[in-house]
């Protein structure tokens, strides 16, 4: 008899899973469905490709997010670790083109993949050695990476040199088969985001240690070094973040990534991954920083508010989506 | 008291498996655990019983290493050990199924059972092998569960069968069960004494912790005793009987377990619910309580009792055609609407839905029952502390300090903190889920006495319990639920474990073959 | 009178963005050299991120110093006037900068640029050059004092003419934001005349993205503030961007300079500097061009 | 032997629990005596008095933020919220000022308070009905209250009516037996928050709900109106710190009040509330309040670190300040 009740309930719950997980994709498609409605111009091949090329930034730091919020940890830094890297990386490959020519710029990828790196470890180590609330610690680290990137500056702007700009251009605005660059970059690190989060014994412990840490350390998981790992993910996502940005603009300031850390968090909560951890949509994230990628551009498009009240329509729309979203999860 | 221990440390050949000497424990100025010398050996089935609070948890948390011991020394085959964590406890071949429920709720059951010992190929984990030797663990315990269900959904009982499961994983030469029967039915019991003979027959040594101490008799090859946080003895099973053993707990001559049966009350029901429906009808059903009344709920577990008063007090989405209370009729059903016309829930659950853990007596105590201990707006400290210091007496809850947190209680304690919480809102109406769970028999008789004394008082229980002779024992009318319909109404004579069980389990023919020996 | 100490106290918005970076340099060049040139002189500079903030920074500053001077460029007059009528009522010299208070009679020196003038100008440029017809579109700051001055000028030029606004929003003087508006100014606007950045940070990104989209038909991309990179543009006689106006941070310096000279013993200088804003040409680009400022 | 250690333990539990209770004190204890090292000047009755006034709006505002991290909740709209209420009282104000006199100043302020506890009602329902995340819906709320306030001020600013000044000026500016207002008014509403935390009913119930809200589900706890009482009093919180803010600055522009959630939330959790919720310290945020108030004026003093390196600074004491704590606690 029980066994009637037990097969029978498991489908049910198969099937609201899946609406749950879709959640996201769909608010995406009626966003873009309204986008459409409401300006001609939205589904031009070129703004779709601007949006998504855009997009990017926030969905490739935005899978690291994934992770440090599937293991119940939170990152304000990384709109200023973003800079941070930027500078770092600009100044290397500036120092490094006299030798090196074109070549400065791998080897600048490769400081930048390495400093970003450090720089989640730091946030990681401090959170988990000094048993520190990770809300407070990357605050802390946000004011000190966005001074540092300040100084770097001395307050204006740092730009590559002149000589890597062409070389470097097509790394934002180059294409293979017509897709983006940034594009594949996103792809490439969302599989892999992924991957290690659904097929490797990593990513089963971030879980574990996101769901419940004191059943993850009971059953043997490091629960410290998982966690420290999920931010070393995150410092690499912004350093591959950071070498897509600076083809774009060739530059650093110190408004550089300011306030990304809110955008991304909404990304990923949007996209599904809960906040308190244990659960986490790496597509979803995609979706989510697409969704508030395309819903920027519609306002633009769409003449209908005030540009004083744009934010507040952003604000509300982010809103809403949450709200459908819960509709559709919990029918 | 005229026993004297037929089986102290000493007399076998080989070197135990498990040996302490002297082991105390400490939590800050509170010793839990005083100067335990006990030796486990291979191939037996080494029961450990006592009253709640007694430290038979601690004791097993030492030996497992999840906790660490403030005094004493562990060998294992005549060497020395000292764990510092459970993972180096495990790895010793020592594994301990906790009594509460300690599981990742977000992962799947094969993700929970490999966790932190995940296999791969490569570098992809091999979730088809792992899931395999799940079904095949799940299978040996009688789970119906699959290795693919997410943890949380489950029910509790599943939930314990999973941290059995995890157990029985790998070999081990030493297995702890921290009451793993509480939570279960009884063809699930029979299943897992089934599991426990045949790891007895490969050598493991296993530890049982259980309340229910005709498992105990009917497994056991030694029994140790423990009181008040000291060692009483050991003792060979077969020198002992059940109430031989109860009186080895609690140090005194036990009075009757069941009260006299009262009177059968004819007035109008105080509770009266007319096709209640939950879960879009999944579970549904109507039912009624007369004041003075005891009516039992039984049932196999998963059958929907709790899910069907969750539904009544508006704990989870539900719709009634009508429910009437104490003569006023009820809307719909909503927790503050029913507790406010006097109908209270004790829930099962009492780690995730019953107590705060961090918090103390206090908060706890008398947070159901807020607007009644303090009047005004303000907090009544002296009434709380008042209502402390007779919750203790009356519930006989076993503290050696008041400012304890209720997780730092002892299981059956927390359980007794849960009564008294919900009897401070003076119900009319009281419905308890599983009220002896995890209770040891001393108690159990107060409980029981206490669920008697409050039907006598005119007021209507309802008891949900897995438990047969407790439902035989004290109610009136028992409701048999099977697959979220009431299948029977049993009174007088008819109330039988034999007619509860063949009501809750008749129908299909798979259950025929499970049914117990 | 060499012997006598003074504190001159400088207090200027964080470095939050290039503009305010070039202020934070020029003020912090201005104290090294007059801490050099008057040893007996203190120059205290003290940023704020806020106007709170900077009242904050007032209040300490007074309390904790005998404030002979204070210099100070406010984040908005409206706000700051209360407080720096509260240090001048110590007898302190005030010196305001760019943005002047409220009540005049509190500030003994005024240097101000002129935020107006800046819109103003650069709208009276492009409509010269558009022949008075045409569709622009124009990309607004944060939301402060600066930027509504700056968007008032403008628009009150472009109002007289036939030019058709076709869209004015925030990107928060931010190359990227304001990289992401052009792109969706290009893809809702087939046809676009001339775009106003009101700032050369902003500028940068607008051009990125006109150069991505190709987009030839744009003949004029304007900013203002006299940027370093933007001036060198204009040294080269870029055709889309050959103008810029200046707005140069370096008015703290002058602001310095000048209330130093008070104490250094000069003749003590009092009244009210309005640098205007003219049009930085490939011509007097030089004038206008600090290789070693940041900005 | 483990009678000794009955003997011996109390005394290290009691001392226990008053050390991390007194964490935050100590170290604003120890920041003071920094200061005091490093500037002569920072000791001045003056400067002392002018510190711990300006602390007062973060500390008001924290008393309300910390009802709500204690119910496990989130408030990343206080700052754009705080500029809203002040818009809408400067407006209030300067529209009865001809028909009310100075009477203008006292019913201003009831309207504020009126409206901060609505904003606060606004995000504690969309929050509790539409079973949202806090951290998204304070987001989106903030996009919107920001958006008004720009909107209200034409993106420039809002100034209070000349003739109000010198009436309105001493809420902030003057002071009774030598204690300035803010202060008397941050002890009053510390004073009846500790009250209403530490001895009400439903101060029991915030901390039930942040603990364990199934827990007070299932005790028959509205965990709902809990929660949402919980924004109103941050709300209103809110509105009392606005009503000390415009006598100071008397305008308000579109830049009023940001990133200041940040610092509430930080002067909540270093004052050893939990973010998780659960536990609340309504004292221990009025220091923390003060601490970050003396971080900034010690750094505004000491002319030691480069202007971009602020924020750093103060980020790394930040991070030092709740290590030192976690140290003193776990001791
Ligand atoms: N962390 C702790 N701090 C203080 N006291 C504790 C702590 N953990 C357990 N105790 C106390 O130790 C005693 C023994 O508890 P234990 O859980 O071992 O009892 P038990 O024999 O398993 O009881 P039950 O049958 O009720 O499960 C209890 O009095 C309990 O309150
Ligand atoms: N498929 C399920 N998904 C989620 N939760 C479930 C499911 N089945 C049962 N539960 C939960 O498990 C608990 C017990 O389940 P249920 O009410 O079905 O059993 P019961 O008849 O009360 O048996 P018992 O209490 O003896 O376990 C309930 O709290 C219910 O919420
Ligand atoms: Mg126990
Ligand atoms: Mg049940």
């Amino acid at each position: 008899m029980s066994s009637a009740e037990i097969a029978v309930l498991p489908e049910r719950e198969g099937f609201k899973i899946r609406w749950g997980d879709l959640a996201p994709f769909i608010a995406l498609a009626v966003i873009v469905l309204l986008g459409t409605l409401i300006n001609s111009n939205f589904m031009s091949a070129n703004n779709i490709l601007n949006v998504i090329t855009r997009s990017a930034f926030i969905a490739i730091i935005g899978v690291g997010a994934t992770f440090v919020v599937a293991t119940g940890g939170l990152d304000l830094s990384i709109g200023s670790m973003l800079a941070f890297v930027v500078g770092i990386m600009i100044l290397a490959m500036n120092a490094l083109v006299p030798s090196l020519g074109a070549w400065a710029i791998p080897v600048g990828a490769l400081v930048a993949l390495v400093v970003g790196s450090l720089c989640g470890l730091m946030n990681g180590l401090i959170i988990t050695v000094g048993r520190i609330e990770p809300f407070i610690v990357t605050l802390g680290t946000m004011g000190i990476f966005r001074a540092f990137i300040t100084y770097m500056t001395d307050g204006g702007s740092l730009s590559i040199d002149r000589s890597l700009r062409t070389a470097y251009r097509p790394v934002y605005f180059g294409d293979l088969f017509g897709i983006p660059f940034p594009v594949l970059i996103t792809l490439v690190i969302a599989f892999l985001g992924a991957f290690i989060l659904y097929r490797t014994k990593y990513g089963r412990r971030v879980t574990a240690v996101g769901s419940n840490s004191d059943v993850a350390r009971f059953s043997g998981v490091h629960v410290g070094r998982v966690r420290t790992m999920a931010f070393v993910i995150q410092g690499f996502c912004v350093a591959v973040a950071a070498i897509c940005y600076v083809p774009r603009l060739g530059a650093a300031t110190p408004t550089t990534g300011q306030l990304w850390e809110l955008q991304v968090i909404t990304a990923v909560v949007i996209g599904g991954t809960l906040l308190r951890g244990g659960k986490a949509h790496i597509w979803g994230t995609v979706a989510g920083a697409l969704m508030l990628e395309v819903i920027a551009n519609v306002m633009v498009l769409s003449d209908m508010v005030s540009e004083y009240l744009v934010a507040a329509v952003q604000g509300a729309i982010i809103i809403i989506a949450m709200l459908a979203h819960r509709f559709t999860s919990s029918r | 008291m005229t026993f004297a221990p037929t089986d102290a440390a000493g007399g076998a050949q080989e070197p135990p498996v498990l040996r302490t000497e002297d082991l105390s424990k400490a939590y800050g100025p509170i010793t839990v655990l005083s100067d335990v010398t006990l030796e486990i050996r291979a191939g037996e089935v080494h029961a450990i019983i006592g009253e709640n609070g007694a430290g038979k948890s601690t004791l097993m948390k030492l030996l497992s290493g999840h906790a660490t011991p403030t005094g004493g020394t562990m060998s294992m085959f005549g060497k020395p050990v000292a764990f510092a964590d459970a993972v180096q406890a495990e790895d010793a071949g020592i594994v301990l199924v906790h009594q509460e429920i300690l599981l990742a709720p977000d992962l799947t059951v094969a993700q929970n059972l490999f966790l932190g010992r995940e296999l791969s190929r490569g570098f992809a984990v091999d979730d088809r092998t792992m899931n395999r030797r799940t079904a095949e663990v799940l299978a040996r315990v009688g789970s119906l569960a699959r290795p693919t269900f997410r943890v949380g959904d489950m029910p509790l009982a599943q939930q314990q069968l999973v941290q059995i499961a995890r157990a029985l994983l790998d070999d081990r030469k030493v297995v702890i069960l921290d009451e793993p029967t509480a939570m279960l039915t009884n063809d699930e019991v029979d299943a897992l004494l089934g599991i426990v003979r045949s790891l007895r027959a490969q050598g493991v040594a296993v530890l049982y912790i259980s309340h229910r101490l005709e498992e105990v008799e009917a497994l056991a090859d030694r029994v140790t005793v423990l009181r008040d946080g000291k060692m009483i003895g050991t003792w060979s099973a077969q020198a002992l009987d059940q109430r031989q053993m109860a009186e080895l707990m609690v140090g005194r001559e036990l009075s009757m377990l069941y009260p006299p049966k009262r009177e059968a009350t004819t007035s109008e029901p105080v509770l009266r619910v007319e096709d209640l429906s939950v879960e879009h009808g999944r579970i549904s059903g109507s039912f009624s309580v007369r004041p003075g009344e005891v009516l039992g709920i039984g049932g196999m577990i998963g059958a929907g009792r709790t899910e069907m008063i969750e539904g009544l007090m508006g704990l989870r989405p539900a719709q009634a055609r009508a429910i009437s209370l104490n003569g006023k009729s009820v809307a719909k059903p909503d927790v503050n609407a029913m507790m406010a016309a006097g109908l209270v829930y004790l829930t099962e659950d009492r780690k995730g839905k019953g107590l705060l853990l961090n918090e103390g007596l206090g908060p706890n105590l008398t947070l159901q029952a807020l607007d009644l201990v303090n009047p005004g707006l303000r907090l009544d400290r002296k009434r709380e502390g008042r209502s402390i210091q007779s919750a203790v007496r009356e519930y006989d809850i076993r503290v050696r300090t008041l400012s304890i947190q209720a997780g730092q209680l002892s299981g059956g304690n927390q359980q007794k903190l849960l009564l008294a919480k919900v009897m401070l809102a003076e119900p009319s109406v009281v419905i308890i889920d599983e009220p002896t769970r995890g209770i040891d028999i001393g108690n159990k008789s107060q409980i029981y006495r206490f669920i008697d004394d409050l039907a006598r008082a005119g007021k209507a229980c309802v008891v949900i319990s897995s438990e047969l002779p407790e439902l035989v024992g004290l109610s009136d009318r028992v409701l048999v639920m099977r697959s979220g319909r009431f299948v029977a109404e049993l009174t007088g004579e008819d109330i039988t474990e034999q007619n509860i069980v063949y009501a809750a389990a008749s129908s299909g023919d798979d259950t025929e073959g499970r049914k117990h020996a | 009178a060499q012997d006598k100490e003074f504190t001159i106290a400088v207090s200027i918005p964080a470095a939050t963005h290039g503009w305010t970076g070039g202020v934070v340099y020029h003020a912090q060049e201005a104290e090294k050299q007059i801490e050099a040139a008057y040893p007996n002189i203190d120059v205290i500079v003290s940023t704020a991120s806020s106007a709170t903030a900077q009242v904050s920074s007032l209040e300490d500053l007074s309390a904790t110093n005998e404030l002979d001077a204070l210099v100070i460029l406010p984040f908005t007059s409206e706000e700051l006037t209360g407080p720096v009528e509260q240090v001048a009522s110590n007898g302190t010299f005030i010196t305001v900068v760019d943005r002047g208070l409220t009540d005049p009679s509190i500030q003994d020196l005024y240097v101000a640029g002129d935020n107006i003038a800046v819109g103003a100008n650069t709208a009276k440029w492009l409509v010269e050059k558009l022949g008075g017809k045409g569709e622009i579109v124009v990309l607004r700051g944060i939301p402060t004092v600066i930027d509504d001055e700056r968007i008032q000028g403008f628009k009150e030029v472009i109002d007289q003419s036939d030019i058709k606004i076709l869209d004015m929003q925030y990107a928060n003087w931010n190359q990227d934001e304001a990289f992401t508006l052009m792109q969706d100014y290009l893809a809702q606007y087939p046809h676009i005349d001339a775009v106003w950045a009101n700032d050369d940070d902003m500028l940068l990104g607008v051009l990125e993205a006109v150069d991505q989209a190709g987009r030839e038909e744009i003949k004029y991309a304007l900013g203002g503030n006299g940027m370093k990179q933007v001036i060198e543009m204009v040294k080269a006689g870029d055709e889309r961007t050959p103008i810029s106006t200046p707005y140069p941070p370096s008015m703290i310096a002058s602001a310095l300079y000048m209330t130093a000279a008070q104490f250094a013993g000069q003749a003590p200088m009092r009244g009210s500097f309005k640098l205007d804003a003219p049009l930085i040409t490939p011509e007097n680009a030089d004038q206008f061009y600090f290789p070693g400022s940041p900005f």
